[in-house]
């Protein structure tokens, strides 16, 4: 395939036109020993009905058909046709990032929505236009919690994903920043209150990555008297139905969005979400819509608060991101008002339900139990008599993606298993699961 | 201002009025979610921390929302409505096959904590995108846990620490081009590194005697584009290369113009180490709207065990498994990077071969030579060097004959029905017109682009009022930017506060 | 004038220039296909009839084909834009999951001829609608091969004329009221019938009296729609009902506005005996910009013999065949009707059940009730009865006073972001406009669209040329009808020839 | 699931301002004894996702998978991606026949772009912009054929589509016409030329129903020697390689266009094609859109030669039709400006190619023969010793849709099965399904 729209013709005509013969000849002032003599081992091309079935054949060749239990930060949640339809509008599908505003209202609309949907959720007044995906956008808060504090030391929870605590780890390394990581015991986070140290910020998830519901009072209340900024990873449709970050008086909540709006996608694209107090505004990492009048006084969108920003601002931006993950927060935009106040609370509470109702089965089973003993919110660590990696290989013969095996990030948890429930696993599936989960064992 | 109801009055195609907020159209008691009622007996849990009220999103049905964001998506431009010249950027048409692919449940409803044994077939996208990527760029390997250029470059930057760190002299300078994209400085920034910036000569490109100033012992390396922003070949780059390795720096290579070099010239055999590559422009993925993206960095033989991980691999046994490089800076991505975009490029490195990727580079340069050939007269171009993929003109002479700025000329473009070029960047060109029609552009088409130039310089030169109050027949006219910076209202809460 | 390029000038978002034609988008040499290489021997097949040369088909590339399609689209107005209040015509929105059920492959990929044992699924479906349908209509049986409302009449007359042939009275005459809708005269002609036309009363119905005085031995039927075309029940439908039974005479509902009376009365009920649903009205499958409908005719109980066939039928053991009624009429349709519409209206019933279908009749008529109320001091209401899910508005007194008509009221209120109603129709109602906003529209849209017209008719007194010129923000103004009449320019060769 | 924006609030408000008390009150001029007291059998209402599982559910339960070698008229070719995305396009699938102009000239100009393209493979200078299939197109060109010619006897080959003649037979009994079948001797139309009588058409398939190459020259010399129009049914996907109707005198050409960007959707929605002479221009039915100028010369589309219609003309009208496949026609445009003209040539050329290939294979079959002894393009009547309808069953066992029994239409082929070939078909496909059919047969 080719879809480039020139002819030979035109090419001859094109080239005839700027004195050229060849069209090897546009690139004669590159020197001649730097460029390629033979060709390159590249593949031959294809037709598109060939392509179709070269990619058709690797899609098929996955398992997403398996009834989904993982979870993690990515969740299998209902995501409705009309939320995909309009989110793959190519008006939205094909444009830049709105710079040009008089063309491009539709898209810097919807994120002022989308950033206004974010605050309603978060409970806090500025959110921004989207990171790239939930750890990433952990490692801008850090960023941000040590540039507003002058401060070069991180606590965090070990009950925060063990994926965003590598990505902030990656960073740190590299920044000369300490990160300090406070136990969980029976799986909340146990904050060594008296640790020595002056952080710039105390990161925890909410619910945790084994799913618990952590304290907020306690945690805000520490970082606070510490001098640090209290900074909670939540779980967007748990707050649905759980107190939120602003309500809680953290200072910056951060979020992987995909389960608003977003497939599963294999974990990426996705989306990040990133929110802040007023007093944090201008230390904002990425793009921020906002709402002015044209020259008519007629309502407008545009960029704004652009001397944060690495094009404007350089080497002293707040952050170096350019794209983002726009379409994934139009996506997030659309669904959350698909949702409405009554979706997102339904949606998370039938997860919560499903979840305990699981657990319950799964408990009954021998030599199974569930490895946390504070409260859980929809998802759990069960700890199992057996290598967790074997059973999700022998549960996905029975047609279940078990859940994420732990002990590769928890070695503590030898045989934990982290399972997930979303409101579209029904009562059939969660007894499959727990009987298939029987079988296994008992197979063992 | 409570406007609700579903008017369609916001679209351009019927009327010019703006468009309510949704939470403008919400009314209470309206509902588009849909959900079974629950199936398993419900438990009063007692859960802790639960808030009294749901959040305070808006309440519309799924008529008004539909309606909403169609509004929406008419008051949009896109490459799919016509050219979008905006440089640096590299707009062109994403082929819809590539949509397909990324939509196929396979790889859509894949949960990323699958284990490798039951996600062979994404595997194996990604170990062939990486092999073409590594062959187009003469790099050895990649990963794509970078889900933008931007988050390659800081990838790339954490690379560069790692090698400096392993050999005993961790540095603290990065050299950049003063001509250089701003995620440049502001990654080096986010590394925990010192930007030092090295000045253009006169032929627009890197001058070697300030690099050689500039260069010393504590320069970890040297971040590049090649073509520079200025869409020009950077002619010595060799000698630049040799320059940053004589005191054992690294040279990182920003991708974002690799769509003109295609199966030319690769960095790789320029003396480059490191390279991103921007899927999002060269591989057709499309922009989104602003993302997502995906930033993959590719290494040369010796810098493979930084690269961020795990990676897959293919196995004696020709399983893929994934494979943690021996001194990895880490994950820089919270789970693989941007899957679904790479799918995307992967569909359509399948589809244009080796030679459709050539003729990429061909027609993009092509197309820029030709309308920069086209209106070269009127808008002066401010170096001699034949250009890339993309040239700067620059609108200073039209400024001190009219007062028409590039931003007029920019603003004036809607109106001919094409996207405005990037404006006032580079730096280093006054009134710079940064334009980059893309090879999927007809000749007719550049023609048309050319001719709109033109005519508004015409203009400039009979009307410049009217060009001051351009674009006429967008769906608002020009914004008034300071005052949103001024008094920001970021989110619909800070409407209330005002 | 070939004007080639993919210059998106055509947008209403960003300039107001004609779209080029494809033609005009053409030039040789552009390829926007792809096949795969033939990979069996290419043989000399010497076959007779063979062209010389491929048809005068537009050239053109895929980037160029999708730009020109996406800004035609930007040129037209839709549902999902705004609401739409045509009269007659029930553009209500439709549901996106319903587009969802159109696609699925089991459907959409499915060749007509595979036998019923491969394809029980859709026949599954089609049975479940036929079921929904009988009940809601209060008929037997159903046959969903008319693929439109107007193919659902000649299906019924044929079916009147079977029963009269059958009794040995073959009849010749079909009464219709003066108000119905084009296509009741058109069919009656196409079915071999006379068509006989009785008036409509000071009140906007039948004329119980004129309906005796035509209505005789020679009388095959009756078509009527109820509610009828002013969008009033008709209150003496049993009566009329029993003159036409009282002959041995057939009535026949046209069900183009079945939406009203959903689950609130039903046509079998009031005395129909052969009823047609327009599918792409009643049950929100979109209208396609013209087509595709779907127009099932169902029967009472002593009909279903002559229904066009075969039709699905579940057998004894639970499976569906295919099944001719005895003395089937014969196939209206080359296959079995347009079975994917018939899929999404089934989505649709299915989401809504009972309930949910009853509220629809409810709130057609309360948003209908309720723009007849606002708008009713300007705009003279001719009929006192209560309106159902439409009403027949009047502009004479607008006319007298200002010069203003019907056609310039519809023509300005896309200004306003709104679709125009239905204007001259019925002819029975002078300065017609025809305004059905369905239940679809929140109320507040239903005060937009009340506000629209009253301020029209103020700008009707204070600047009446305005309007005449309306509408003023779509991407062409008044075309020239009688132009376009008198020199008919159908087809690209039809231009080179004048 | 409800599609009604009103809350119960918003209802009790507007029933207020219409002095009304409850919803019923909005029926009550309705006679209270027609009224509905009882509830109907209806089914429940379901959520979405309960919608999607049962929906999806029956389209699960059909073969839609085999690979299909059935075509009577419905062909398997390649449908590109990019055609289904603009066709769906919801300015295209939301609105209503373009009779407001200015608010329609996208459908207005494709439909436009549409009739130009059905005129250029047709031969013919005008098209109109759609009838519901190609069989109702039959009954319509038959009609205008009795209109323009006042006669009432029309001839048909029996190498036409079954189907069509049973359309146009349903439509000739109630209006009193006779209809003349031709014989098919060999697989091509045997016209009985010096038979009795006036026609008013002679109607044939171009390739006929068989897949047989007719004799155009001879068919439209005998209809213009009676005095009657030729009319063609063709096949527009072979119109990229053979004669044009228009080229060969025909008056009339119709087809079923689902081969153009339309899936094959069990039958319908497809596409009916209509092409005529300068000379017949005002007795086409169905919508035309013609091109005019706006007030300020623009160059704008409009629905034209309205005085044909039926909303115009009432019981004079030229057809009944009102609404046509207009969604169909926009995707044979956009398909058949994908295709262009070499595109359509090779698809056709693919196509007879290996149907030929195919029919050799076939051939090779013990007890089994090609039931045509003339030239056929991409489709041919394999003559079976077995029952075909069982022979169909038997090959879906195996993958394949083996194609239309013949015996149900042409009793004189009693082991007939009709085998249609399109581009789509690789080589594997082709010797798979020989070798299956090989064994289906080895196996009875
Ligand atoms: C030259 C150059 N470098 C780097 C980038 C940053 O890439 P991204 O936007 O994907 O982060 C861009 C894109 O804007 C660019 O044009
Ligand atoms: C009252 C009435 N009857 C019949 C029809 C004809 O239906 P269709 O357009 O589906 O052929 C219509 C639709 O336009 C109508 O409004």
């Amino acid at each position: 395939m080719d879809f480039t729209p020139h002819s030979d013709a035109d090419v001859t005509r094109m080239l005839g036109i700027l004195s050229l013969e060849r069209p090897e000849d546009l690139f004669s002032h590159i020197p001649e020993h730097a460029r390629l003599d033979g060709a390159l081992d590249l593949p031959t091309p294809l037709s598109e009905p060939e392509v179709m079935a070269r990619i058709g054949g690797m899609s098929a060749r996955n398992t997403a058909g398996l009834t989904c239990f993982a979870g993690g930060g990515i969740y299998d949640h209902y995501l409705p046709p009309v939320v995909r339809a309009l989110t793959m509008r190519p008006e939205f599908v094909t444009s830049y990032t709105p710079y040009q505003s008089e063309v491009s209202q539709g898209v810097l609309q919807v994120l002022y929505e989308f950033q206004s949907m974010v605050a309603a959720i978060t409970g806090l007044p500025i959110a921004n236009a989207s990171l790239y995906d939930g750890p990433t956008a952990g490692l801008e808060a850090v960023n941000l919690a040590v540039a507003a504090t002058r401060r070069s030391e991180v606590w965090v929870s070990r009950g925060l994903n063990p994926h965003t605590r590598e990505v902030i780890e990656t960073f740190a390394h590299a920044r000369d920043l300490t990160v300090i990581e406070h136990p969980i015991v029976g799986g909340r986070t146990a904050w060594a209150h008296d640790a020595p140290g002056e952080p710039a910020a105390m990161v925890f998830g909410q619910p945790n990555y084994l799913g618990v519901i952590e304290d907020y009072d306690e945690a805000v209340a520490l970082a606070h008297d510490k001098g640090a900024l209290a900074i909670a990873a939540v779980d967007p449709i748990m707050l649905g139905t759980l107190r939120s970050p602003g309500a809680a008086g953290c200072d910056v909540a951060f979020a992987e969005g995909q389960p608003l709006g977003n497939p599963m996608s294999f974990g990426g694209p996705v989306v990040g979400l990133f929110a802040v107090t007023e007093k944090l505004m201008r230390r904002v990492p990425g793009r921020l819509s906002g709402r002015t009048v044209d020259r008519f006084g007629r309502t407008g969108y545009t960029l704004t608060l652009r001397t944060r920003e690495q094009d404007i601002r350089r080497e002293k931006a707040s952050s170096n991101i350019c794209t983002n993950q726009t379409l994934n927060a139009v996506a997030a935009a659309i669904h959350l008002s698909w949702l409405g106040p009554n979706g997102i609370r339904e949606t998370a509470n039938q997860s919560i339900q499903k979840a305990h109702y699981l657990a319950k089965r799964i408990e009954q089973i021998k030599a199974v139990h569930i490895g946390v003993d504070s409260a859980f919110a929809r998802e759990f660590p069960v700890l199992l008599p057996l290598d967790p990696d074997e059973v999700v290989l022998a549960m996905a013969e029975r047609g279940y993606l078990a859940g994420i095996p732990l002990p590769h990030h928890y070695p503590d948890l030898p045989g934990g298993l982290l399972v997930a429930v979303t409101e579209q696993r029904t009562k059939e599936d969660l007894d499959g699961y727990a009987t298939a989960l029987e079988e296994v064992i008992a197979d063992a | 201002m409570r406007d609700p109801g579903a008017r369609a009055s916001s679209t351009p195609l019927v009327g010019g009025s703006a468009e309510p907020t949704l939470r403008d159209l919400s009314a209470p008691g309206r509902q588009a979610w849909s959900l079974p009622d629950l199936d398993v007996p419900r438990r009063n849990l007692d859960l802790p921390e639960m808030a009294d009220a749901p959040p305070a999103l808006p309440e519309v049905a799924e008529r008004d929302l539909v309606a909403h964001f169609t509004r929406l998506a008419h008051r949009n431009f896109g490459v799919d409505l016509g050219a979008y010249p905006l440089g640096s950027c590299t707009m062109k048409y994403n082929p819809k096959v590539c949509d397909w692919a990324a939509e196929l449940p396979g790889f859509r409803d894949l949960h990323p904590s699958a284990p490798a044994q039951l996600t062979q077939g994404i595997l194996e996208a990604v170990v062939e995108a990486e092999r073409i990527l590594c062959e187009l760029t003469g790099m050895s390997r990649a990963s794509f846990q970078p889900p933008a250029g931007a988050a390659g470059e800081l990838t790339g930057l954490l690379i560069m620490r790692a090698y400096h760190q392993e050999k005993g002299h961790p540095r603290h300078k990065v050299v950049i081009p003063d001509a250089s994209h701003g995620t440049n400085p502001a990654s080096v920034t986010l590394a925990g590194y010192e930007a030092v910036s090295v000045p253009s000569n006169a032929k627009g490109m890197v001058d070697i005697d300030a690099l050689r100033a500039v260069v010393d012992e504590d320069t970890a390396g040297l971040m590049l584009t090649n073509p520079n922003t200025l869409g020009l070949f950077e002619e010595d780059i060799e000698v630049i290369a040799q320059i940053i390795h004589e005191v054992d720096g690294l040279v990182y290579y920003d991708g974002a113009n690799l769509n003109a070099i295609l199966g030319v010239v690769r960095p790789g055999d320029m003396g480059f180490d490191i390279v991103h590559s921007n899927l999002h422009k060269t591989f057709a993925t499309p922009h989104g709207g602003g993302g997502p993206g995906s930033g993959p960095v590719a290494v040369v033989e010796r810098l493979i065990q930084y690269l961020p991980g795990p990676i897959p691999t293919p196995a004696g046994d020709g399983a893929i498994v994934w494979e943690q490089p021996a001194a990895s800076i880490g994950r820089v991505h919270g789970n693989h990077g941007n899957m679904l975009v790479v799918v995307r490029a992967l569909t359509y490195m399948l589809a244009l071969g080796g030679p459709g990727l050539e003729r990429v580079a061909q027609r993009s340069v092509l197309n820029a030579r030709y309308l920069e050939h086209l209106v070269g007269k009127e808008y002066a171009i401010p170096y001699t060097a034949p250009c890339m993929h993309e040239f700067v003109a620059s609108a200073e002479n039209l400024k001190k004959e009219t007062g028409i700025r590039a931003m007029d000329v920019a603003k004036a473009l809607p109106d001919y029905g094409f996207h405005a070029p990037t404006v006032y960047f580079p730096l280093v060109v006054d009134e710079a017109l940064m334009l980059e029609p893309t090879e999927t552009e007809s000749p007719e088409t550049v023609e048309a682009l050319a001719k709109a130039l033109l005519e508004i310089a015409d203009v400039a030169r009979q009307d410049p009022e009217y060009l001051h109050d351009a674009p006429h027949h967008t769906p608002v006219s020009r914004l008034d930017d300071a005052g949103a910076a001024r008094s920001p209202v970021l989110t619909w809460f800070m409407e209330d506060s005002q």
